[in-house]
């Protein structure tokens, strides 16, 4: 039992961060860092450098393109790339459909499709929820029917984050309205240039335009899209959700706002001292670093355990559920650190290339906009309460 | 004891209460802030109208008399709809300190224009480095002749931008933050020197940095008792205070109803989501903060102007501590409960949540308070 | 709106005051302040004098011996018999059983049954909760089968309060097993000396003996002894359970509990300065101080209400879930106080006449008993899960 | 990084599991503890014949050479059981002290008399005014001739009224609460002077108070350097710190896999209450609480003789921490799952509950090293 990296573990450690110090525009950097409001070009500048090095989809089979890393080299990947405020790879392509089509696609598919989720030139999107389905994700009603060679989707998706700047989306279709509804479910890729789509964005509180909804009017879209069989969509959408958690402890983002709160809260000041020396806010500080620390060796633990070739479990609940709650809090205290200028709502001070002066601190405009918007966080892919279901029937037979 | 109102309070929730409902909703709301001064002049002078801006000064003022429960009926339907008039702002504060501290003929010459709804003011007060210290004015105040000169920057002033007159306090006498030596003057808004830079806040509402560069005032802009200012700052603010909690009441009553009967009406898994006993738990708890709540910010009414400054302090600081805690929960309950609808913008439930977070950080966040609460109630040592 | 008591209510509150400097034995009020086992002798020296002031039932109808307060009134009553250390009477003869035997008992049943409640000489306990039916009441198996003019009862009740000094209990008991599990139950009060009765102690986990199992083999009880119909007896106990629940938030002893912490916050060192001079310290207690304010205003609001005459109401709930959660809350901070001196299992210290040196200071003996005892107030009398289905379900209509 | 056992290390999990399992319910547990010292000697025997007592002290020292992970393997197992035999304090930190800053003859004379069972230790250190303050030591030792006097009080010493030799810490230089100036002393429990008063804890344990009347030592009495005792001492006890992570860590699976167990039988309105929403989500959060307590409890042992102070203290702080906070949801939540039957002396959840309370307040709360945590982590200033 250790756990200092091997030397190997050291040694590729090191690789990644020279690579991202070489290599990460500075200015993508400083948008990470502040969290303002982040491109398609913003994120497909550095998926371009990770993809001519080799690392943008590094869990991928060898030969589609992957790296052959192992589970503690991909953990060391993520967390040093957002420490250092890397973007993530938008997961939609990488993570999410590729694996999919890796899985279950046809040849055509494969060879169409990869290479250009590997290069960037395809920016993909999710069509999963639906306005009437969000936690109850098998009652989706957007239809597809099969005329010819090609199907007519009708019907609407939403919370469909990127859309406004995506190329293609995968969608769950339902092609048998007769059957019971976990069976009547097909997987069909759509070119989100086809007629008849149209994506409106949706504004959150925070003020920003990251989800869309996708209204889909009598949309032709060729047969050979279909991934797998018609019908069997439900399977790889539930292999697609099972898949690919080991990032969802989110610990290298969060120590890296961690970071962020502790400079914050040491430049604050309250009666003349800095906040961060005020027993109250330092143990708010010190409760959540600690939990944080935990994460990571509870993290660790579950990657470890994937070594011996078993794939994350409902475990990861365990992951999303603590790392949801940090990250709310840590943007919670960030927000509380700022005091009265958490108030101003500066909204064009998010976005790149501003350089007016701010009202209050350069951090303050961020800081009440990212804790509302941090709240999806305990919402999407899955609940908090969606996530204790799960520990309590698949780890706990409940 | 008796928690009911008299008859002539049961008539003002009325009227407020039917005013609220019917001149407010998400959409009628969003046009009143696209006003260049972020809110509704309509609706100020009907609030004129039916008596409401001179509400909280007495009648040899030119107002009604009314205390602090009158201000807690009409701040709690203020919260209910989320109204984004400047009466915090302008009347409670603003006309607060000039019936608290005011000559004779301060209160002649300005509360009537304010009760008819002519005259705005705005309290400058917070700076920089103040965070919710309300004795840490670095603003300085000279005598000039037998006028002053005032020289600093005030933060975050509540409707600045589209105040009259500010209230502007200053350090004539002591050192940082020691709470002798602080006075107030009133300022014209465009007097040479004053420098306003208005911007909408993250809930809605408007607020602006004040900068203040060789402001010349004349003597009789003095506003209370030269360097004395303090105790009346934190009066005022108290009942800032008591007001704030009622909103936040409010606004929990509003964001209970709408997360309830959102339980009752979205489905999932064939059935309303209700019929799911953590989320049945979960609104129960947010029935009890609401509870909890309530109960605070009625005792912080009824104690917003006691005689003895500790036991009002210590009465105001628990109910904001209530508040905060409640508020908080509550907030964040109800987004959660709605899941992804609750995010959106065009939904009612984000905007109350924003409203309550920041109430939470007005005037001295939970922090602040239960440092406050025990220094009375635990003294060090 | 005022929350200050009228001129009439402040006179009542001194006339409480005054009547329990004058009459509460000093040793009885040390035991209650100082949380030392009370037998039945200390409970009923209380409860006599109370009887002879014509105060021990007030909210009894006058006909019967209450004393016509205003629900103002008791509360007053209530709150400065708590403050001031005078034990509880036991509430299970005249907040329980006395209003069932008022509004179903026949003129038999009064005559016989209600003086001696108010006098002291029945002292009563519940046979409600058996080992097989907890939150679910209605699932009772103890069953009463009608020979002649006698019951013949077998069976078990549990967690049975007060039994090892009780001189009769009201039992819920099954007399039709066809019917529908609510509608066959009847209540019947049975003497303790009956043969057949056995009680058993049940040890808890702080050591101490105030609960018990009672078996009944075989008991004989005289049909005269039913109350109201047969198989009525469910309706009887929601009247009872649904009776009475102002002094649920227990407001006045946690008013006690909370100086009697501030005392040992104060007395207690860290580093050489009180406790209670600790920020982190100081703040605990300051944030329940300020939960059992908000709490005492709204028992009084509820209070307030019933005096339009209405019944409390499920809102009561309210009142059970904070006043529990700050009474663990407060035993929590003793113990927490006592930091390693919370440790030595002193029992004995518990009991009256005990006179050895304690270990550590006076208070150390009941710090971590009492946490541990005070678990069972968020599950007895319906636990907090319970009590948030009764929100939900009654107040909010889910 | 790995999180494997070596194979050692699961040979010794698997010893000691079966051991435990064997030897331990809580029907034989109390009768462990109606023995006059409160624990099992012949248990002790075993634990001495599988090497256990000579754990973490090396071979060159009559021990086997076993790291803190194989203290944790221990202590894990220990709290499954709840074992009541003294080895927090008489091995890892009676022999752990001796270990620490024994002499060579101190070790030879005491070390293997320990590993084979004969010979128990205490560690006499706290006092009735230090709360969990490590410096803040009263009692005095004043040199006389070649020896030395002592003279005060101890309190809470586990396990003081069973040990053959007490290890007494002592102010034989500078001030109160001040670390350099104290040195530790190996005093015979028999010696003329000292007063023992043993009684069981809440937790079915033993202590003493042990009262020094003036004790008198010879010099090589002395354990360690002479006033130079408080970084042993605050090793020793960051390593007993460890240890107790372990055991809660044990503790709260026990209590999870019984409350587990109740969930799926007990059953109330027809069904098994495991089939309640906030059953299962209360359940679902125990699981995740034990799960972040038992990484926190691995990465302790792992720095438990970390020479890097400050990150020791780091680690060993946020562990306690993790595990109060913790322990105190797993142990409060299972008692009240299971309802009345919880509460009762017979079942045996309140035990393991009652002794996970105790853990929390042992060597300092979570209060106490939050700020410990906190002074490295975020230095005042």
């Amino acid at each position: 039992m250790q756990l200092a990296y091997t030397t190997e573990e050291q040694a590729f450690r090191e690789e990644v961060g020279s690579f991202i110090r070489d290599n990460l525009p500075a200015d993508v950097r400083d948008k990470v860092l502040n969290g303002k409001t982040m491109g398609r070009e913003d994120y497909l500048r550095w998926h371009r450098l990770l993809y001519e090095r080799g690392w943008v989809a590094p869990h991928w089979p060898v030969e589609h393109g992957g790296a052959g890393w192992t589970a503690v080299q991909r953990h060391i990947f993520e967390d040093e790339c957002a420490e250092a405020g890397a973007p993530p790879v938008i997961p939609f392509g990488t993570t999410m459909c590729g694996p999919v089509i890796i899985r279950f696609g046809n040849d055509w598919q494969k060879q169409y499709f990869l290479p250009k989720i590997l290069s960037g030139e395809h920016v993909w999107c999710q069509g999963f929820s639906e306005p009437g389905s969000g936690s109850d994700l098998a009652s989706l009603r957007t239809k597809a029917v099969r005329e010819g060679d090609h199907y007519i989707v009708d019907g609407q998706k939403t919370w469909t984050t990127s859309a406004h700047f995506a190329d293609w989306i995968f969608n769950l279709v339902r092609t048998d309205p007769a059957a019971k509804k976990q069976e009547g479910i097909s997987f069909l890729l759509i070119d989100m240039k086809t007629p008849g789509i149209t994506v409106r964005p949706i504004v959150t509180m925070d003020g920003s335009a990251e989800i869309n909804e996708v209204f889909f009017d009598n949309v032709k879209v060729p047969a050979k899209n279909l991934v797998g069989e018609e019908n069997k969509g439900w399977t790889y959408a539930k292999f697609l959700l099972g898949n690919e958690r080991t990032g969802i402890a989110r610990v290298g983002a969060s120590k890296r706002e961690l970071k962020k709160l502790k400079e914050i809260a040491s430049n604050e000041r309250e009666g003349g001292r800095p906040l961060a020396a005020s027993p109250r806010f330092r143990d708010k500080i010190a409760a959540l670093e600690v939990e944080l620390m935990a994460l990571e060796i509870t993290n660790l633990r579950m990657i470890a355990a994937m070594r011996g070739g078993k794939g994350p479990g409902p475990e990861s609940s365990i992951l999303k559920l603590k790392g949801s709650d940090i990250q709310q809090r840590l943007a919670e205290l960030v927000m509380e650190a700022l005091g009265p200028y958490a108030m101003p709502f500066q909204r064009e001070a998010m976005e790149a290339g501003w350089n007016e002066e701010p009202i209050g601190p350069d951090y303050a405009a961020f800081a009440a906009p990212h804790y509302f918007n941090n709240r999806k966080i305990s919402i999407y892919g899955g609940s908090n309460e969606i996530q204790r279901n799960v520990i309590a029937k698949m780890m706990l037979g409940l | 004891m008796d928690f009911d109102f008299s008859e002539e309070q049961r008539l003002l929730d009325e009227t407020v209460r039917r005013l609220v409902k019917d001149e407010y909703d998400i959409v009628k709301r969003k046009s009143y802030i696209a006003a260049p001064e972020g809110f509704s002049r309509k609706l100020w002078a009907r609030y004129a109208e039916l008596g409401l801006l001179g509400l909280p000064f007495a009648e040899s003022e030119g107002g009604f008399g009314g205390s602090a429960v009158e201000t807690m009926i009409v701040m709690e339907s203020f919260g209910r709809g989320l109204v984004v008039e400047p009466y915090l702002a302008a009347i409670v504060l603003g006309a607060g300190l000039v019936s608290l501290a005011g000559s004779a003929a301060q209160k002649r010459a300005i509360l009537p224009q304010v009760a008819s709804g002519k005259r705005l003011l705005a309290f400058a007060h917070g700076e920089r480095q103040s965070r919710y210290a309300l004795a840490d004015v670095e603003t300085t105040a000279s005598r000039e002749g037998g006028g002053w000169v005032l020289d600093g920057r005030k933060g975050v002033v509540l409707n600045g931008d589209s105040a009259d007159t500010l209230i502007v306090s200053a350090r004539s006498a002591g050192t940082s933050r020691e709470r002798r030596g602080i006075t107030m003057f009133l300022v014209d808004t465009k007097a040479k020197g004053v420098g306003i830079r208005g911007y909408p806040t993250v809930d809605g509402l408007r607020a602006a940095e004040v900068t203040l560069e060789s402001v010349r005032v004349a003597g009789d802009a003095v506003l209370g008792e030269p360097d004395g200012a303090y105790p009346v700052i934190e009066h005022a603010v108290d009942r800032a205070l008591a007001a704030l909690c009622a909103e936040a009441v409010g606004i929990m009553e509003t964001l209970n109803a709408v997360t309830l009967d959102y339980l009752k009406t979205r489905k999932q898994f064939g059935v309303p989501i209700g019929a799911f006993q953590a989320l049945q738990h979960r609104m129960a708890d947010m029935v009890v903060e609401h509870e909890q709540a309530k109960s605070m910010a009625m005792l912080a009414a009824l104690s917003a102007d006691l005689t003895d400054v500790a036991e009002r302090r210590r009465v105001i600081s628990a109910a904001k501590v209530q508040i905060g805690k409640s508020g908080r929960f509550v907030g964040q309950q109800s987004i959660q409960l709605h899941g992804g609808i609750g995010m959106t913008e065009e939904y009612l439930a984000g905007h109350y949540f924003k409203r309550l977070t920041m109430i939470e950080q007005s005037f001295g966040d939970t922090d602040h308070h239960l440092n406050r609460f025990a220094e009375v109630t635990l003294p060090a040592g």
